[in-house]
């Protein structure tokens, strides 16, 4: 290949810096019908916990200006139906898998990487210290640099497999929190969860999400995480995932080039099921006309000067 | 058509195959970055030109319904289940509220076609708000309802729904589709005469298969479904519906 | 009037909850084409400052989904302009005017506000700790509970005017400065400022904003304000004005009813000068069909069970 | 016209009074959330139905090149200042690159209405670069460059100023609208053979009156010229190119 497409996140290389987000594209069997997702870089499976979840009462989202909210409150198999259920079948398919994993204690994220641990098929973990829609743990964890660092130090003990911990843009000090990650072991940094936000119904008098809050996605919030992830890229050494309204190829290289070695497509998947394809095709096709390598756009954007 | 309802027809360039109680994920090819996400809308028709009928109530339904002739769309379809066949020896009943009619005509010309021809209770608050009815009373016994007396017999759809399951003497089974109140009140009615209910759910979607999680339904056994891979059309005792 | 639209603002009453934001109606004279802005619930004028200062370098804007950046870097012609040139011509009109005033330290602040007192014709004044766009002062103080409180204690002091301090979004914890800001004396508390975000020309691979960063406002940021505004109405005794992506009268509504006392119409002059007028005129409207009046209005949305 | 050059032309409803070198502030009435704000455009002509030459470089540029008939703006106009007159004794010379044509047209109307024929040297990439060529040759003395050649001389604008200033004696005054590189070398050779030079300016633009302070650009004295108040038309020594 000419223009290679490969990037490297610590000991883990992608085939292209092209991943699904979590909680966007299911377990990524659900694409069969649509493209084959063993092409991409990586899935990002729905958020694992301990034991299944159910979720939030409706209404779960509900569309914004450029965006929508959701409060789906971590519905999900659990990580045993996941690991006996989905994994199989996923490793069949040759698809490079991230578990994305969420506990409300320490022990819980420990006792999850511990069950994954024991299979075949997970090439990394995704810590999900930021989710909004949960009571306990969330944005807790990630708000807070210690204890972000905790979890992370605690799962890196217990796993072989590279970790990846996943920001919220609503630490206060984001670049504080990932540099704690970096230091207990984090092997990258995944920026940026969604950032809650709320909805009302005027008629109704009523707030359109049920659990109140949602977190904000899609393209309405890709300005602000490009600008955490430049922020990060900028302070950290480990790998930084760039994830927030990315629809197109167009705004993945702009997250290239602010310095994030690979991105993920999110809320875009519901749009248009191939999105995840189609910002790949694209992003090699920006690497031919520039006649570049796509780990030659990392960090490439130009500073002004003053 | 009354002014909010509006029938919009693709060329989809190929034969699509689907059943009635489908539906489809539409979305403008042009729209950009708003609205964003698509809008799910049941098929009226299938084919090569599939069509849907729409009532404004937002954005996403109104620039479908002023669509320009030509206008280039993105659809996925067909998406969820459909209606389940009418056991043999039962009536069908087709209760429809308004644009909930998209579902139950195709489903009544299906019926037609294969030499049925079901009970259509067909609602509204007033005339206008019964788009397509002469093709409704061409393939169904139709009987038409409005809130304010301007066509039909004056009343609520669930009105009439009781005497229509008693003339087939609880050999029925009813469908429903239209607001959740409407269809909780028609699940109840059904109940109580021990007539299988099927309803078709509408939510809010995001994705239309089965990755979002945010189309769930409250189940009477706990837990929730999801309206567009368990639905929309699912049986209305399966589901809790809200007081 | 049957469904009067006054709101209190602690001891100041406005016409009406409608007020156009800072930076985005320039000193409001610049409105004489389009509408009479003494009929607004008040007009903030462009954060200003002890001296004029020119601005940042192009380009200082930029759309997004949605949204847009901006760097302006706080341009404005100085407080003593202001009040010599501006000010005798906003009160000949008899306009309800907020100064919004910047200071890179405290005693600027102060400065500033003591120059203001000493006019006629302001009505309060509304402290821009939030600025994301200048290199001093800015979020600084907006993102710090204690630096927030002592900007808002040492203009108080020098003041008799209503104290607004205006948020950013940024803080960790916006309830906590807010709070803090409560209890230095602040009269009310707008919320919220824009949330820094960036932007890159991937053909030319800079930013496109020179500054880098920029602040994004707009309805991308809605729903955030929205949520933010709720936290705070929920939170503090104190009225809240909110702002952040109000285009219409809906938009606004939603604000009241989350528990904003007023409303700021920011960007969305942009789009449409007379923007601010038909928010105004739609909430009246809404007041009349719900027969409501427009102080009934405020925090009325209804929770949600569990 | 060439594929990216598009003519759009509105019903105003009522007369509009503008002159050469002022401009609209336009946006789709249907635009909704996206895109956000509206466009700069130049007028290139007025009265009851004003019209615009746009050239498509993004998505507001395109929806306004393809905005179907009937379709409804909001127009705030006229906007910024006129180019200045063009002192007796001598001949205005306009230098125009591409869309930049529309102000200029407008400009050499003007003059040809009032007996006065502008030399006028228009530039592009190629001869599909050159919109509305024939309007511009009847009401100017044109000469047209392509840098691929394939219309009129072979090479930029720049080229042929010299001689067209020499021409005059330099008793002239050059006006242009173009690509910031070509405005600046304009100024430059202006400059350097001592005649005055005016320029249009174009920046990113939020509102058009004077409130966002979006559209600066750095004088030579020091500090910035907004765009819209202080221009578009401005001398061009009073800016401070970009190198
Ligand atoms: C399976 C299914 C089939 C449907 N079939 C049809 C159809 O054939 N014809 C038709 O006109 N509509 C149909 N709907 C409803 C349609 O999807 C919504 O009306 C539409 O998405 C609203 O989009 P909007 O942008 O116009 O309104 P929005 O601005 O999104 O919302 C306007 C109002 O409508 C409510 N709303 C939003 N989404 C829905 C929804 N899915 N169901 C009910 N209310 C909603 C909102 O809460 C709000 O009050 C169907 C929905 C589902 C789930
Ligand atoms: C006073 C004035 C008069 C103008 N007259 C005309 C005209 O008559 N016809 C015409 O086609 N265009 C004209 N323009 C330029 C026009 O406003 C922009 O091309 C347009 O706003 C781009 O919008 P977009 O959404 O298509 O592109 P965007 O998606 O906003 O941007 C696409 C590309 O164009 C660049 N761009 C954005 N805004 C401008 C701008 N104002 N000037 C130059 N480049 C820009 C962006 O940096 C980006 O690279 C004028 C601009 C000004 C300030
Ligand atoms: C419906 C939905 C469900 C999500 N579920 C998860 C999840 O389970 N775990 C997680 O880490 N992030 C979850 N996210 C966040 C996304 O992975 C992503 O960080 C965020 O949506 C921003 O990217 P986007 O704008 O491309 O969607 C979810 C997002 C959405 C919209
Ligand atoms: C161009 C521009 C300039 C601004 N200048 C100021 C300012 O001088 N002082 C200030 O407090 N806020 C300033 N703001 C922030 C706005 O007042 C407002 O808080 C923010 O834009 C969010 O509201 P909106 O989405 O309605 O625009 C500015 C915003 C914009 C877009
Ligand atoms: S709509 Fe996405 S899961 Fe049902
Ligand atoms: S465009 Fe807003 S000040 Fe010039």
């Amino acid at each position: 290949m000419p223009f290679d497409q490969t990037v490297n996140i610590g000991s883990l290389t992608l085939k292209n810096p092209v991943l699904t987000a979590s909680g966007t594209f299911g377990y990524a069997l659900e694409y069969d019908d649509f493209y084959d997702v063993a092409a991409l870089g990586g899935i990002c499976t729905k958020g694992l916990s301990l034991t299944p979840l159910v979720g939030n009462a409706p209404n779960r989202i509900c569309e914004t200006a450029a965006g929508m909210l959701n409060a789906i409150g971590l519905a999900n198999v659990g990580v045993e139906a996941f690991c006996r259920e989905k994994l199989p079948q996923l490793r069949a398919r040759g698809v490079t898998v991230i578990a994305n994993i969420f506990g409300t204690t320490v022990e819980e994220f420990v006792a999850i990487a511990e069950r994954i641990e024991k299979d075949e098929g997970v090439h990394a973990l995704e810590l999900n210290v930021s989710c909004p829609n949960v009571k306990k743990g969330g944005l807790l964890f990630g708000c807070d640099a210690n204890l972000s660092a905790g979890v992370t130090n605690a799962v890196k003990r217990v796993t072989k497999l590279p970790v990846w911990v996943k920001m919220s843009p609503e630490a206060g000090d984001a670049v504080g929190v990932a540099r704690a990650c970096q230091e207990a072991g984090a092997d990258a940094i995944t920026a940026i969860n969604t950032i809650r936000g709320a909805s009302i119904d005027i008629e109704a008098q009523r707030p359109r999400i049920h659990h109140r809050t949602g977190g904000l996605s899609g393209p309405a919030i890709k300005p602000l995480a490009l600008r955490i992830v430049w922020d990060l890229a900028s302070a950290l050494d480990i790998p930084i995932i760039g994830i927030g309204g990315i629809a197109t190829a167009a705004d993945a290289i702009e997250f290239l080039l602010a310095g994030a070695t690979a991105v993920q497509v999110g809320t875009a998947n519901f749009a248009d099921p191939e999105a995840g394809a189609k910002v790949m095709r694209g992003i090699a096709a920006y690497c031919e006309k520039h006649g570049v390598a796509v780990r030659d756009l990392i960090g490439r954007v130009k500073r002004n000067g003053p | 058509m009354g002014p909010s309802y509006h029938l919009l027809t693709f060329e989809a360039g190929q034969e699509i195959v689907a059943f009635p109680g489908q539906f489809a994920m539409v979305r403008g090819a042009t729209w950009g970055q708003a609205p964003l996400l698509p809008r799910p809308m049941s098929l009226l028709e299938p084919g090569r030109r599939p069509a849907i009928l729409i009532k404004i109530v937002g954005e996403g339904s109104r620039r479908l319904a002023h669509a320009s002739p030509g206008e280039p769309f993105d659809l996925l379809m067909p998406l969820g289940n459909r209606w389940s066949p009418c056991p043999a020896g039962q009536r069908p009943i087709l209760v429809a509220g308004g644009v909930g009619i998209a579902p139950l005509l195709f489903f009544a010309r299906e019926l037609a076609a294969s030499g049925v021809r079901a009970t259509m209770l067909y609602g509204g608050r007033s005339a206008s708000d019964l788009p397509l009815s002469e093709e409704v009373a061409e393939v169904s016994d139709a009987r038409f309802l409005t809130e304010d007396g301007s066509r039909g017999t004056r009343g609520r759809v669930t009105a009439l729904l009781e005497s229509a399951i008693g003339e087939t003497r609880g050999k029925s089974k009813v469908y429903a589709c239209g607001p959740d109140r409407m269809m909780a009140k028609v699940a109840e009615i059904s109940r109580g005469l021990g007539v299988p209910c099927e309803v078709s759910l509408e939510t809010p979607m995001a994705c239309g298969y089965g990755v979002c999680l945010g189309c769930p339904v409250k189940r009477t056994s706990g837990g929730y479904l999801y309206a567009c891979m368990d639905g929309p059309c699912v049986d209305a005792a399966a589901i809790a519906w809200e007081p």
